[in-house]
């Protein structure tokens, strides 16, 4: 089957031709990059938002982008079931738009941080993480300023297993010290009930080729494995 | 008639102020300023806005803050603090 | 200041009484108060390097001289030909005196600056590099607030146009207290072809200028002081000294220009920086032969009832100005439009040679085109200062600590610890390009997508050395920018050089920049490295005590290496390979962070430069890559040898068994042995099984290389063969200290 | 007594406010909200502090934002909102 994907570009995305190079080059599936006026579900498998600045991050990330015709077209996609993935500004696009719950609010240092963390990998059963195994943890780096997640329905998402990733130490504990930014419960990545949608803050697209990666691991690239995967077991 | 209204949003208390935390953090950190009880900050907003009278402009700004979720309900409060004749 | 009178307006301006009377009989008229106010901005020293362009003559024409560089010095940036069809094109500039005053905008809309010079070439800003100075933080909230907001504004605004920053260098020193030095980089990146569509010239006549990006406001027109009916209304307070950088607008900027050059139909390209329209059209008009009629009321503009005046020396942030062709207006206004943009069509150029803008049916500026971008120079008198002597002759004293305490207290400094706090708040890795990351070698290294070649940049210079003696020590800054790409295996391929200095009226710092100049010059043309670019900051003095700030050449070079199995590394990677020292340790402690650390002096012999040997040591060092001989390889520089093996320690915990009996012969004091800042020298690890074949190709070279240890399991330094006592240094404590002393300082 | 101020930090007029100008744009008006003329943005800090009179809650207010250089009167102003009591 030909998948498709399309990687969107909102004013000031940053990390579209990033993703969009992994795509392409790395996991070698068709992917287009669409700005995001343009966009159309219909000729899409599957959708990513990028990191980045959307509309330079003014007033809140994310905010003004939520209110982009990208997002009603990313809806249909969402309701029918095919993936949507919110990386970064992505993430946190998706909770303004409450394609997910939650919000990213200001990192606790009040700076920007840019470093390779190490992430647990809480649920394996999303669209996006078929191919880990539950407590894996893995090597990514991460890169914003306004990453720390904040839900007031926190038992909400345990009970519901929608936390997907959590910021530990190298050796999978979940301690204060690996939390970059002053998520809550450590979270760096959550997706909605059904698991065809994942916002997460660091960025696998930079993890996807060892070159790349400060321990020569290409975790990152896992995560758009699984994606491919899903879509091809979806249509299947 | 042009109206001048001013809006705030601030973090609600579970989601915490690290900005009026860190200040009045700084401010014990320097001698003479232990008058300062507590500091809260929040953003602010002036809006300019074309309306028949003061309660259509205040409700206008009202309607498209919720509308628009110009505060984010999750994390954030909204405060009208004025509205006057620009 | 001397006035100048026009039609009832009056101009304080900041010309010569000769340079005013040329200005006249060459229009054989009084000009309009406009014009009176372009040429005051065109003829400053920052738009027209009236004092600096005599010197920088010294450097070659590196266009001409090397067939690999496409654009050298009086271009928007170098740019260089690097094979396989690409161009790199980089840059560095100063934002000292508005980042003095506002440190997060000032610093931030240099950045926004620097990504337009770039952009200007026709390319793809790729990566920043920030080289930048402040007092000392100790005790100094001012330098900690200047330090905080200049890295914050670096920070929010390289991150938001998603150019990542790769390198950079930060060194304090009580000179820069109220005049710190923000220098920023850029580097491009795109084909031959993008860099041949877009000159920064207008060379065809009938072509349309298009102004896109933000809208034009009063911001930025502060250098001159207008007094006229007109503004006297208008408070001081009315009017900012310092702009708002938009980083959003940048990045659409970017987007949209690189799409517009796709067109085919873009023919000139020019941002809008010092000098505003002004500066931008009399460059394109004058340099491409050409003249140009713009209607002003076409231009967008963000406050009613601004003037000719000041349209056109507005300054005001993120605009760029573009030469289309006719038949292709409307493909480049699409471009433009999808992407939202403010956009005008203000004018045409035409075949007159001259540049006329009209307000209404008043013709406000009609001047030659060359008029404004050719000034003419003014010779500055140059004096050795005379305070150099004694404090060339100082002598180190007797050390007050034992050696181990001076190290654990160097490594803490501020000069030598981590830059760690800086770094981390920069996306260092946007583009996925970044292959050696800030704070993991000596140099950034970014890889070109789709090929097996990487790019090697540094940035940086040693203002304590170049105060001491400006002409060696701006080649040992040389020789320590490219030593970093050395050191990670690539070839200096190309330089670019900022120049801060004082007041160039004052001999004293005139001398500075002239030995500076020259040593520069004398370096890259007996290395073979062309100069492709540059810029000159003058007038950084403190305010209060007219004292200049320490000499500052910060000098950038670029490197190309051909395959990744190519990239040299700093950390030890095994346990049980040797350790060497290449290059000679000589006595030269003068300007060394030991004594600025340990006994507060600035004086004593600074080191000497001899440039045979650094080139013998390069081309040994590229025979020893040639064959794989070398596991790790780091420059020495800021704190000796002690320093630098300590830093290639700390990644993989490996530990050093020094033994520096080799040196027991020789003259040098154990401080001189550990301190020394001699330039030109590298620390390696190779594997014990080549020693003999590295000594003889040593002996073949003629240079001094010299095995000093063997790497170690244990987590420590321990160093035996002084002459007073041996010692061990923990590295645990050492790294706690290297990485604790800013973030004690500007966190706590 | 405690004293409650309200602090707005923004802009010089005449200087740019891109974030306000964005939401304005990019939101606001594309969102059909076209009776707004203009949107100005800031910083908000609601200050608590112990103090004998209003005055001089007020001075001590303006003085700690500069000196601890929560604004710069380079580019931004400082606009005391209110001073009430706590
Ligand atoms: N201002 C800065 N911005 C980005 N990176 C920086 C900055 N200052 C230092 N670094 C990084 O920290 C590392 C060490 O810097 P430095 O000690 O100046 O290196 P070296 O001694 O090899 O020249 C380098 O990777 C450098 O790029
Ligand atoms: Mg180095």
């Amino acid at each position: 089957m030909n998948i498709k994907i399309a990687v969107i570009e909102f004013p000031a995305s940053n990390c579209d031709r990033d993703a969009l190079h992994v795509l392409n080059n790395v996991v070698n599936i068709k992917a287009d990059l669409v700005w995001h006026n343009h966009f159309k579900e219909k000729d899409y498998d599957g959708v990513i938002l990028p990191g980045g600045f959307s509309f330079g991050d003014y007033l809140r990330a994310g905010i003004i982008a939520a209110h982009s015709p990208a997002m009603d077209e990313a809806r249909i996609m969402l309701e029918d079931g095919r993936p949507v993935l919110g990386i970064c500004n992505g993430f946190q696009i998706l909770t303004e738009a409450q394609f997910l719950p939650g919000a990213l609010l200001r990192n606790e240092s009040l700076k920007f941080v840019c470093k390779w963390v190490n992430l647990k990998i809480e649920n394996n059963k999303t669209a996006f993480t078929n191919k880990l195994n539950k407590a894996d943890i893995i090597d990514i780096p991460i890169a914003h300023g306004e990453g720390r997640y904040f839900t007031d329905k926190l038992k909400e998402l345990v009970d519901n297993d929608q936390i997907v990733f959590r910021y530990t130490n190298e050796k999978g504990a979940i301690t204060s010290d690996s939390n970059p930014n002053g998520s809550m419960d450590n979270i760096a990545g959550v997706c909605n009930l059904e698991g065809n949608c994942l916002g997460l803050m660091p960025h696998p697209e930079r993890a996807s080729e060892s070159i790349l990666s400060p321990n020569g691991t290409t975790h990152g690239k896992i995560i758009f494995d699984s994606m491919i995967d899903f879509i091809k077991k979806r249509s299947a | 008639m042009l109206w001048e209204v001013e809006v705030v949003l601030e973090n609600k208390k579970a989601a915490r102020d690290p900005v009026g935390e860190t200040i009045k953090r700084d401010l014990l950190a320097k001698k003479g300023y232990d008058m300062v009880t507590n500091v809260r900050s929040g953003q602010y907003l002036r809006i300019n806005i074309e309306s028949n009278d003061e309660q259509q402009a205040k409700q206008v700004v009202e309607k498209m803050c919720n509308e628009l979720r110009i505060f984010n309900p999750v994390t954030q409060i909204l405060t009208i603090l004025n509205v006057k004749k620009s | 200041m001397p006035k100048v009178n026009t039609s009832g307006d009056e101009l304080d301006v900041n010309l010569t009484d000769d340079e005013i009377e040329r200005i006249k009989d060459e229009l054989n008229r009084d000009p309009s108060i406009t014009e009176w106010g372009m040429f005051d901005v065109m003829l400053s020293e920052h738009c027209s390097y009236k004092s600096s362009r005599p010197k920088l003559k010294l450097f070659e024409d590196a266009e001409k001289n090397y067939d690999y560089v496409l654009a050298g010095p009086g271009q928007d940036a170098g740019v260089i030909d690097i094979g396989d069809n690409y161009a790199l094109a980089f840059r560095i500039e100063s934002h000292n005196h508005p980042s003095a005053i506002e440190p997060y905008h000032g610093a931030a809309t240099g950045i926004g600056g620097i990504i337009r010079d770039i952009l200007c070439m026709g390319v793809r800003p790729i990566a920043l590099l920030d080289p930048l100075r402040f007092g000392t933080l100790t005790d100094n909230p001012h330098s900690q607030w200047l330090f905080k907001y200049v890295v914050k504004g670096i920070a929010d605004y390289g991150n938001c146009t998603g150019i990542p920053t790769i390198g950079g260098e930060v060194e304090f020193d009580k000179s820069f207290e109220s005049n710190c030095l923000v220098n920023v980089a850029c580097i491009g990146l795109g084909t031959i072809e993008d860099f041949k569509h877009a000159p920064s010239r207008a060379y065809n006549p009938r072509d349309y200028i298009i102004l896109m990006g933000g809208s034009t406001g009063r911001d930025g027109i502060h250098g001159v002081t207008f007094a006229s009916r007109t503004l006297t209304d208008m408070s001081e307070a009315d009017r900012p000294a310092v702009q708002i950088g938009d980083p959003f607008t940048k990045k659409m900027i970017i987007e949209a220009t690189l799409e517009a050059i796709k067109t085919g139909h873009v023919r000139g390209l020019k941002d809008l920086g010092g000098g505003g329209l002004s500066c931008a059209l009399s460059e394109l008009t004058g340099d491409g032969g050409t003249g140009a009629s713009v209607d002003m009321g076409k231009i967008f503009i963000r406050e009613p009832g601004m003037n000719s005046f000041e349209v056109m020396l507005s300054e005001s942030q993120e605009r760029m100005a573009f030469i289309v062709k006719p038949e292709g207006l409307e493909d480049v206004l699409n471009v433009f439009r999808k992407f939202e943009m403010a956009h005008a069509v203000i004018g045409r150029t035409d075949d007159t040679q001259v540049l006329k803008v009209y307000d209404g049916d008043n013709l406000v500026v009609n001047l030659p085109a060359t008029a404004l971008s050719d000034a003419p120079t003014i010779p500055r008198k140059e004096k050795r200062p005379d305070f150099l002597d004694d404090l060339l002759a100082q002598k180190t004293p007797e050390p007050s600590k034992k050696l181990d305490e001076i190290i654990y207290d160097l490594i803490a400094s501020e000069n030598i610890c981590s830059k760690e706090w800086v770094y981390r708040q920069y996306d260092h890795e946007v583009g996925v390009r970044s292959v050696l990351k800030c704070g993991d070698g000596d140099s950034g290294i970014l890889r070109i997508i789709g090929t097996n070649k990487f790019i090697s940049s540094s940035v940086g210079t040693n203002s304590k050395h170049c105060f001491l003696d400006p002409y060696n020590g701006s080649k040992g800054g040389m020789i320590e920018i490219c030593g970093n790409v050395i050191a990670n295996g690539a070839r200096p391929k190309a330089m670019v050089n900022c120049c801060n200095f004082g007041n160039p009226e004052a001999p004293e710092s005139f001398w500075y920049f002239a030995e500076s100049v020259k040593g520069m010059a004398d370096f890259c043309r007996e290395m073979k490295i062309p100069i492709v670019g540059g810029n000159v900051s003058f007038y950084n003095e403190d305010e209060v005590t007219k004292t200049a700030i320490k000499p500052t050449p910060v000098i950038m070079i670029v490197g190309i290496i051909e395959g990744e199995e190519n990239i040299i590394t700093l950390p030890f990677k095994d346990v049980g390979s040797d350790v060497l020292l290449i290059g000679e340790t000589k006595p030269e402690l003068g300007g060394s962070e030991y004594h600025s650390v340990i006994y507060d002096m600035e004086g004593g012999t600074p080191p000497n430069v001899n440039e045979k040997e650094i080139k013998l040591i390069w081309d040994f060092i590229f025979e020893l890559y040639e064959n794989n001989l070398v596991k790790s390889n780091h420059d020495v520089n800021k704190g000796g040898i002690i320093i630098t093996i300590a830093e290639m320690c700390f990644k993989n915990k490996i530990g050093v068994k020094l033994d520096l009996n080799t040196f027991k012969e020789g003259g040098l004091k154990d401080d001189e042995l550990i301190f020394s800042e001699s330039v030109g020298r590298f620390v390696m690890e190779t594997s014990k099984s080549d020693y003999d074949k590295i000594m003889d190709l040593g002996g073949k070279y003629k240079i001094s290389v010299k095995k000093i240890g063997t790497t170690i399991m244990e987590p420590e330094i321990q160093i035996n063969g002084l002459k007073t006592s041996n010692f061990t240094l923990n590295l645990k404590q050492m790294k706690h200290l290297y990485d604790s002393t800013i973030p004690n300082l500007m966190d706590k």
